[in-house]
């Protein structure tokens, strides 16, 4: 952790140096701070385009079918998760039920 | 007999009663109306709002620490609120498992299709920063007494992201964690009506309308491998993001996996159910009048209002600009989706090119810099607690 | 290797086995019979079976504290039920969540439509306070060894509600707790055995034939504004029943604002579930022999029947008195179940009703004393809490 | 909190005098608490009564209707509660499901 | 500004980190790929791994303790994973609770069936202690630096069962915890590696395809009360095996007597999910490199693979013998599920019996020894902290 | 708790005789452990049988029919296990549906 420069500790003291410093510090948080977002995300761009390429040279798959994730993530959030395997007893079920009422 | 009907009346709240209390109880009722009738974040905010108007009951000791005798024996227990504040926020538990809960809830998919979107998630955290410089100027001014850690977590609200902006005050600034949740959480369910009208000024029809490209598929293999490079990445670069990220990344890994659904579908359900109910009775827990009544509280109100704006703007900003650089065409709206505020905030989108052209459908499109946002405030978050320590 | 043995030998319950340990153990799978074969309130008597048989086994350590070093590191770790009581009992977290979660499940709805039936609620607690005398008469008397906070632990037994008598006798009286949520739970389990003599022999077959008009509908609205007026009015009277009425009103307005159905869902089932299996367990490790094993819980499991009989019969009458006073019809059935004990008192006096008149159906309106019953007897608890101290 | 008086809390010396104090603490718990249990029930019904009326006049609703909640409620206590969400989400598969059974 | 741009340096991980958490960082990912790819034991191998891989992140302080100042407030909170091991794995807790779910989890019935299985059961478990001996002897050759404490938590690798091993080695070698949970869970996951050979070499054709009879069914009344019986055995016998096996048997119970379903429930699902996910990081945390990345991690990883081998023959051995001295055919393939790995060792045992004759099914009499072998390996557990103290 | 030999204790000593009081200790746990393990199981089986007789002669019962427990043990494991209240939903909901259906 960096150590706090001294001036920005005694804030109590608000003399006009205590206040530079602080704007200062502030001035260099955000430089710093959007500076190592983008590049950290920039680098996480490369990363995963490295990533994808790689996967899909070297383990080439099947892509999960007909996906357009966005939307079952959205509804995901609101409804409870266990959904795969909920369908696939209810499916069972259902598959059972409909014999049933078939052979009547 | 008398004496005592006189101190049980002594007990009562209408007797200890103490306007603040009043006022925040107020204040919290206010919340869960918001939550209940405006449907704003209800799952925090109505135990954020019961939470306030719990603690402060006057008497009822909700927040009363424990006594011990000399031997160590406890002679009188601490109140609800206590044990979940210090067990739970003081300690950074809750944020984490929260974050845990919501890797496995999210989905990276549009994001791994079109991974420039995480440049919108980046610039949109410049709210954060921005904020941080208002609460700073705030601060020399002598209008209000923020230091430099009080401004650092105050600029996280604009990450619009809440388990990160409590997990942030509740290590910088413990005292302003209320006002901080309390904001952050309401400009999140107030970004339907906050970030169109930005929106709409920054943006030409046409731009608006513009239809982008079918995202391609993405393979399970690349959702498995994709938390474990951010959870590389974030330990070689920014080891003080890591306990966010990480957590984030462990839960996301548990979702795409395949392996482990059981632990996924409790991380998703029960367990951050469980949290979920114990973090909004912590964080309400530090809405006592001392902490809120204040100017500083106006400020933080404010100046929450102004990152969320800023990082809107500069997301839209940015998407236009990656429009003008790039062969893809990108729509400038989804740009405000990198704010987080998953997934409102990629529905807002959604709904105002919806406006513009009634066949363009952004929703896929903006939860790509959506979830990048949700990373991109992990890292500012992780750049505040290492140069602002703690 | 023969001194192995040895101390092999001496390590084992058969060695070292007091005669009150087997008696405990004998006790505890006493109460583990009652829950399973006759249903006698399983969730927790089960659990709190088990737990006498574990914490009585010679040598198991299940109540050893942790030894520390000097530099405050762990020597020895502690037992399984030493950490669940001084972690959730003593603190009283578990009561209170375990309140959440029956606010999460109760249906204000037919103490809405027909508000006058909490007057039965409040003269069913009378069963508490007569005890109380009762216990302090004992005490008095020489014959037991109980205070006024002991007494007044011990009344609660009245209240016929498993968390606020665990809560209280956490507070007032530790060592009697185990004693006290024995008898709590068992006459809960036992009301159709208490009730229907008490309830025949003080009304007449007409009486118990009395037909009452079908409840008003409840509009949603109402259900959610009441947790919350509960919540204001015990702040303003009553602050020491905070904890417990703020709790389980918190859980109400969970189950009826609509808003959270995924955190209802969790108080309701999952996280009451998890705290019910610990609580039991720590509830269990207060019976050891020395705290059981005594002329006093004698005297607590006589008052505790005394205290069902005495509440069962305030109920009664005041519902006699109601019926004579008021315009529309009471039953005086219903007012047996303002005991609490949800939703079996309600039940019984359903039952005790059907015998009187075949289409007589009271359940509907003997949830609303019951329910009653429960807010009765935790401002009852408030009194005591706020009277006696801690 | 009311301190207790001193001559409860030596209980030990049994005194006549100590047992009058704890009788009469005793019966000072009994009115005061059977007093503070009716006034509050009192004052929760008036104030419900006055709820109840202030939504009806001034936000009216339309009631849930065939309401018989006591009769749910005990049901809820013994059933798990996801109950809605589940049947929406049977009712979508089966409707799937037949409407599969239906084109065969 | 330049000073804190190079303390941000300083603070990333490419600047602190020590080659040994990089190495640790590449065995967390190795685990985690196990338990992805290779479906190794995943649900605790996963978060394993991912604790391991954040507990080597340099300055990001998952395992940092937390700091207080003189008053005993906090002004640095602990790191995740701190508090995770020390509430919940060097107090014993997490075991337990796990262990009482995979006791609501495990029919006893075919074991009940056929009661003499549990000699079996018995017998596997000398993996165990030809393992301690072993240890011992590395020890004593100053090869390697182990205790007797350090030689019988490496021992209860032969249990087979990762509950019991992590209780045991919290107890006995805690510094050792990591590597032996990790020898657990791999060595239980590599049974259908290891288990064929040993049992094809110990038994001819003809013996692995002898069919055994039908087993009988198994009345509610005999699985209920045989937990409590287990219970009680251990209370006369070994009182220092009570805790795992009186939470295992409570949890049985609570499957078994069909009155506290909800608890069974819980206690199968929502609580073991979310106390395996923390389980995991727990153990993933004494997976730094000091602890690790030593000459006796091998020795570990050797004496656990040698365990495995001996529980396997003496299992298939003894039932070799039973086989000879009874007068119902036993098949000596269901011997070698005495080892527990349930279900992964009677799956084994079926699936060897299958290629000796396709129509011999014989999972349901593996099912037997296997869960005896559960018992039995708490059993050992259990002398073993009774003789090596704690 | 047995309290360990000395000699055992200062493993770091490690002469000659500490080493030898290792291995005898070791051997010890193993004959004795061994030994334990075998007697312990030994009554339970006997208690275990003398159980079920005991059920048997004095408490009959019918046997849970068509048991074939191991089978669905081994399943358990693996799949969540509200199973039953789950299909019993499910299938109310389907028999719903299908009279619905029907009478369309
Ligand atoms: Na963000
Ligand atoms: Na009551
Ligand atoms: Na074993």
């Amino acid at each position: 952790m960096i150590t706090i420069n001294e001036d920005t500790q005694d804030t109590y003291v608000k003399g006009t140096d205590a206040m530079n410093g602080l704007l200062e510090n502030g001035l260099g948080l955000m430089i710093l701070g959007m500076g190592f977002v983008f590049l950290f995300l920039v680098v996480l761009i490369y990363a995963t385009g490295f990533m994808s390429t790689f996967i899909h040279r070297f383990f080439p798959d099947l892509p999960d079918k007909l996906e357009s994730p966005a939307i079952k993530q959205s509804n995901s959030r609101q409804v409870a998760s266990s959904h795969s395997t909920m369908d696939s007893k209810v499916v069972v079920a259902i598959t059972a039920a409909i014999h049933q009422h078939r052979n009547k | 007999m008398e004496d005592k009907l006189l101190t049980l009346y002594h007990d009562t709240g209408i007797y200890q009663l103490e306007f603040g209390q009043f006022v925040m109880i107020c204040i919290g009722l206010l919340l869960v109306y918001l939550a209940i009738k405006k449907g704003f974040e209800p799952l925090l905010l109505l135990p954020i709002g019961i939470g306030a108007v719990l603690v402060n009951i006057p008497g009822a000791g909700f927040m009363a620490a424990p006594v011990y005798d000399a031997q160590g024996h406890m002679t009188t227990p601490g109140g609800l609120q206590y044990y979940i504040y210090h067990g739970g926020i003081e300690t950074g538990l809750f944020p984490l498992i929260i974050f845990m809960g919501v890797g496995a809830m999210t989905d990276f998919g549009p994001m791994l299709a079109n991974p420039k979107t995480l440049l919108l998630g980046a610039a949109a955290q410049f709210g954060i920063f921005a904020t941080v410089i208002g609460a700073v100027l705030l601060g020399t001014s002598g209008l209000m007494d923020f230091s430099l850690a009080d401004a650092a977590a105050i600029g996280i609200i604009g990450g619009a992201d809440g388990p990160t902006a409590i997990f942030v005050a509740s290590r910088l600034a413990p005292e302003l964690l209320g006002a901080i949740a309390v904001a952050a959480y309401s400009y999140m369910a107030l970004v339907p009506l906050i970030q169109p009208p930005i929106m709409r000024a920054l943006t030409s029809k046409e731009e608006r309308s513009i239809k982008m490209e079918q995202l391609r598929p993405v393979s399970k293999k690349e959702k498995i491998i994709f938390p474990i490079v951010v959870t590389l990445l974030v330990a070689m670069f920014l080891p003080s993001a890591a306990p966010l990220l990480g957590m984030f990344c462990f839960g996301n890994l548990m979702r795409e996996c395949g392996v482990v659904e059981r632990l996924s579908d409790t991380a998703q359900n029960a367990l951050i159910n469980i949290v979920t109910i114990f973090l909004g009775l912590g964080v309400g827990s530090k809405l006592s009048s001392e902490a809120f009544l204040n100017i500083e509280t106006l400020g933080i109100l404010s100046l929450g209002l102004i990152a969320f704006s800023i990082g809107t703007a500069s997301g839209v900003l940015m998407a236009k600009l990656m429009n003008k650089m790039s062969s893809h065409p990108i729509n400038p709206l989804i740009g405000a989706a990198g704010v987080s505020a998953v997934p409102m905030a990629a529905r807002v989108a959604n709904k105002v090119g919806l406006e513009a052209n009634k066949h363009n459908f952004l929703l896929m499109h903006a939860m790509g810099p959506n979830v990048a946002g949700v990373i991109g405030s992990a890292v500012a978050a992780g750049v505040m607690l290492s140069y602002v320590g703690s």
